[in-house]
């Protein structure tokens, strides 16, 4: 089975390009452009786990690894489609256009995080495993109902291979054919789980034969494999092409969440010929001549600022509103309701 | 005669297809309603609640799916934050299971976790209740664990008129809602229905019979046993307010609470079992808004709290007018 | 994908041997076993359908036309082996070994329509779709973790692959490698939902390979297939090499139960190429020489006499308890159902 | 001092450290039972209630499984059904909903449908409930889906030595129990816990506090808020009966009855939404058993009706010490 998936790969760990027919697209643009994004969603990503040290937001789930995965897939989308993310995928969301300040918001426990900036079609992050699949699916038949080519592209981990919702969503986009890219991110293991144990399946990508849909195997640290592999599969399903599953393999450098001691479940050793997928870019930079050292500077300054006034935004922002809680239940507050907010609201004064 | 029966003003239908009636004016009048289930295609649904739906209005607006109630369900949130009203049937309600933790923790929440961004407009039909000799789990009554589940309405209509104005109420309505049909009462009896386009207030019960010294609570095929106990209390000289829930989530609270202050005695009547049902929920509203009132304790006559047997014994399980009447009479008699 | 996944015939429609190297399997004792296990269950299928026409018993599912399905699997089981049926496999567990007057009452509403004999390893047939998937994997489990040789066989159709159930069942048998056969009785149908309406996918075997669980596709009206098909894969599970899938191609020729029309949904012309499998082996037996009209003559009146015998002792058993609806609930009555059921017993003896 | 402290007689535990300690000990005992769910084996759970259990014990009875709830009870029914004893772990409760076909159709009615033939004696260990600052859906107190589910038992302890106990009851038990463990409490206090095995009956409530005045009827986490709120009236004067109820079904009617039979008025305290909540059960159970001693309608303070919020709302959605006192004082007032 692993033979009819293999892993693709556009450069190699060390940065030289084995896939020349991509050659004239690896321009200087596109590797900045890519660099920008995964330098600025690890900044982000970094400064999250401090912030939850110092007790400053909740627990975090960090995506350090996976970031060609992320920036490679969601740089890949159209303005107007949409995006079903996980817990883990703010990193993708930011490069699609999420707002910093919300996502670090959601991280402290604020309802705010989920809502994208008007326009954006980001869903709020799934966290029931899998759930999100067939809302992909549901999505991307609407946008075929109405005749566009927008698509719907859905983030998910090994470990979701295993739930329910992945099978009937990839059983109904098959069956209709809707423009969803399945885009799983096969970091090795879900919590303590490897993937060897979710599934006797050398590959997540033969997973697609269950539903005659198209699958590839990609390099997931790999951005322009990533990237282009992820194109091609959204362009396809804008051509009525229907959909397609991409594997991208990749790794979680560090902690499934700020709450987890990944030595108690994976060996030390696993993971450490990885190359982290931001040096990868840099390397294939530097030997094609792309790297300046003052633009990458200036990148690196931008993205810590970006960052930091986020932070404070975050932190500036105004308490939470206890009508919250009650007035997004339904369009118009019920009866009951409305008095359960009225006596709490009472019940405060009271207290204060 | 001829003219004052205005033969297109009104229709005598059966519910199933006062609910057909309602889901073709939908489909005519509103482009972005779906529907969605198993079987409901060019078999009509195993009921016939869309029977002629798909000759008429094709393939891409009354979908056969894949035999997948989560996926179902889950495709029509997809859809329905799109700009699409999908109208899904679960088969039978003991097969909406698998669709629950969709239901919980999307449907119902979307609004909330996106602060009113992206919102759920959709409506699931379930066929619900035992009495029609169906196998295992077809014959559930599962309203409790959904008017649980804040951010969905449930709603269930006793009467074929109701169901009609009542499921175009939920097509319209901006949250989703759980349209219970009691499946004993789809051919139980015809009503005079209007055959144009109506709707019944969502969270309105209505009164069926005004009556001073106890009041009745029901909804779906017990509203017929409570209306037929209410006779045979009559007849015993006990005078009955005979109130049909329709709305479960949110109850309407006023119209409960206003009869049993004026009769100081209830009796609720449902299918469910009994721990865990929603009459433990009308007890409680009881005692928040009528406790000076009350002259006895409240009664509920309910499923036994034993899985719905099979149909055997089904009759057993479900309360009957016979049940009803000892407990008003013990209500009465207190 | 089709062709990764022939149908396997072992004879032809005409009854001719196709695969020879079952020759000397093909034994007359065999052959009469078979068709009297067919004849059998046709007989109980026919009969239950006239008895819910008279409203004798409830709505009926009948299996016509898949009896070389459902009795070639059963008849390779073992005795200590585990069955889990659907609602339409009573064909398959009458074969196994499940009592007819019981099987009768199952269809009249009566819950001791479940209980299976002594020792018989039969589970109530599972009727919410696909959820009896995982619980073959598990007693199976039981099996290997207990170390024995017995496995566990379950029913499904093709509809039921839909199921998230299906997924997690198969994916937990490729994982766990437990000795489950999983067998697969693609009928067409699911209800009114046509196989290609259920799935993208050309085959239900082909599915297998999203678990690496091997797979096979037979000719599920040819009863030497299915037999000696399940056989191997049972062989297999007993000697620890885990579990197979099996999609047995058939066909259902009547309703999917007693309320149904299939005319309103399945064109008239489908199936009528389809050779009845009691004609089949018929046709067999009759070309290799093993038919003799008296004895089978002598099954078929033992079948009917069998069968009116279960319809009597059906209609003359006991009127159904009502002490039976609270009793099995728990191991012990807890004190509010005593309760109840003393008061209502109470006011049962009031009211009559 | 040694010797009176006799090292092997009992252990200061937190509840996660019972429960580990319960585990163990089955484990030990009984070689049929097993260990299954997600994160449990090396990693020891999320909140190490496994912890060191499949280094002891080993892959075969402390199992990783895949990601896969319905998967984990459907094959847990299978191993159930033919000699184990499968002990298995939602990681949250909110994660149970995928499961709940699984546990509806056949967890709870395998008795039932086989008149006792086959049998389902496993144990779902499910951490519910808010306070710990989780990410949504993590925080959900789903009881009131289980109670209206004959044919599973519902247990939820409030500290390490109920815990242990009735955790070694709910594995020896013959009928499935849904084992409901509160986070918040799993290691907001130690206890002394005996270090032998021993049981806490099922089906039985505990007072912790005698009083006359009124009843605080609460479970889980929320039994240190009623412990809380109760000392805060007892300073002014009202004398509190604090009861846990332990076993959420069957409820322990007769100690709740009696206790406001005593007291004349009743405080239910729990963390799940009011609407639909066990908390209407035990209206109902108090209108059924001690209407005539009511001497004020019965009060409930319970999280409000909508989703548990995001955490930064957490402790807005929960009751707490003031809001109980508040309606401890309205009762007693009225
Ligand atoms: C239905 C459900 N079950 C369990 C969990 C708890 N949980 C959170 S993340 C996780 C592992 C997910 O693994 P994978 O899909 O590989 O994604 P990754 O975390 O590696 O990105 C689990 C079990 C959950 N969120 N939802
Ligand atoms: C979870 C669930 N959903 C819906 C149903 C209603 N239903 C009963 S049989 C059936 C079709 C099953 O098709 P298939 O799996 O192909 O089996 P067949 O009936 O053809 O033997 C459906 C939808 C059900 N029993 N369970
Ligand atoms: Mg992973
Ligand atoms: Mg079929």
């Amino acid at each position: 089975m692993n033979n009819q998936f293999p892993i693709t790969k556009i450069i190699d760990d060390d940065g030289t390009l084995l896939d020349t027919s991509y050659e004239e697209q690896l321009t200087e643009a596109l590797s900045y452009h890519l660099y920008h994004h995964m330098y600025r969603i690890r900044t982000f990503d970094r400064k999250a786990i401090s912030l939850q040290r110092q007790g400053r937001i909740g627990t975090y789930p960090p995506f350090e690894g996976q970031e060609a995965a992320q920036v490679g897939s969601a740089y890949a989308l159209g303005e107007d489609d949409w995006v079903f993310p996980t817990y883990r995928d703010h990193g993708a969301t930011l490069t699609f256009g999420a707002d910093m300040t919300r996502m670090f918001m959601y991280w402290n426990g604020r309802v705010e995080g989920c809502v994208p900036p008007e326009g954006k079609r980001i869903f709020p992050a799934a966290v029931p495993i899998a759930t999100q699949i067939p809302h992909a699916v549901g999505a991307a038949w609407a946008e075929k109902k109405k005749g566009t080519d927008n698509i719907a592209l859905v983030y998910f981990g090994d470990g979701a291979t295993s739930e329910g919702d992945f099978h009937e969503g990839l059983n109904f986009a098959g069956v209709f054919q809707t423009p969803t890219v399945f885009f799983n991110q096969n970091n090795g293991y879900a919590i303590s789980v490897p993937f060897e144990k979710q599934t006797n399946s050398a590959t997540i990508a033969q997973k697609a034969i269950a539903y005659d849909i198209p699958s590839v195997r990609i390099d997931g640290n790999d951005c322009f494999a990533v990237y282009f592999t992820t194109k091609e599969a959204i362009d396809a399903a804008r051509k009525g092409k229907g959909p397609t599953l991409i594997e991208a393999v990749t790794w979680r450098t560090g902690a499934h969440t700020t709450a987890d001691d990944p030595s108690k479940y994976r060996p030390e050793h696993l993971g450490t010929d990885t190359v982290d997928p931001l040096e990868r870019l840099e390397r294939f930079m530097k030997t094609y001549g792309h790297w300046n050292d003052e633009k990458i500077a200036e990148i690196e300054q931008t993205c810590q600022a970006e960052v930091e006034t986020a932070v404070e935004q975050m932190e500036n922002a105004s308490q939470p509103n206890v009508d919250d809680m009650f007035n997004h239940v339904f369009a118009e507050l019920p009866d009951h309701l409305a008095n359960q907010k009225l006596a709490y609201e009472a019940f405060l004064k009271e207290e204060s | 005669m001829v003219q004052t029966q205005t033969a297109s003003a009104t229709k005598q239908l059966t519910m199933v297809q006062a609910i057909n009636d309602a889901l073709k004016l939908k489909l005519e009048q509103d482009e972005t309603t779906l529907l969605l289930g198993e079987d409901i295609g060019k078999n009509g649904g195993v009921f016939r609640a869309t029977g002629g739906l798909y000759d008429t209005f094709g393939a891409d607006r009354v979908i056969d799916t894949p035999l997948s109630e989560s996926g179902i369900v889950g495709t029509a949130v997809g859809l329905a934050v799109n700009g699409f009203k999908p109208i899904v049937e679960m088969q039978f309600m003991g097969f909406i299971y698998p669709a629950y933790d969709q239901i919980m923790t999307h449907v119902s929440r979307m609004r909330m976790k996106s602060m009113g961004r992206f919102t759920v407009p959709m409506v699931i039909r379930a066929p619900y209740g035992a009495g029609i000799r169906a196998p295992e789990v077809h014959s559930d009554s599962a309203e409790a664990l959904f008017t649980h589940m804040p951010g969905i309405k449930v709603v269930c209509p006793a009467s074929p008129r109701q169901a009609k104005g009542l499921l175009m109420a939920a097509i319209e309505d901006p949250d989703p809602v759980l349209f219970m049909e009691p499946m004993r009462s789809y051919r139980a009896q015809r009503e005079t229905v209007p055959t144009d386009a109506y709707t019944c207030e969502i969270g309105k019960g209505r009164r069926l019979h005004e009556g001073s010294d106890i009041s009745l609570i029901a909804w779906g095929a017990m509203v017929a046993i409570a209306e037929a106990a209410a006779r045979k209390a009559e007849a015993k000289g006990i005078s009955c307010d005979v109130i049909d829930v329709q709305t479960l989530y949110p109850l309407d609270r006023d119209l409960i609470a206003e009869s049993v202050q004026k009769t100081g005695r209830a009796v609720i009547v449902h299918e469910a079992q009994g721990t865990g049902g929603l009459g433990n929920d009308i007890v409680s509203l009881i005692n928040d808004e009528a406790f000076l009132y009350l002259r006895a304790p409240i009664e509920r006559v309910t499923g036994f709290d034993v899985p719905v047997p099979f149909f055997a014994l089904e009759d057993q399980y479900m309360p009957n007018t016979a049940r009803v009447l000892k407990q008003i009479e013990r209500a009465v008699n207190f």
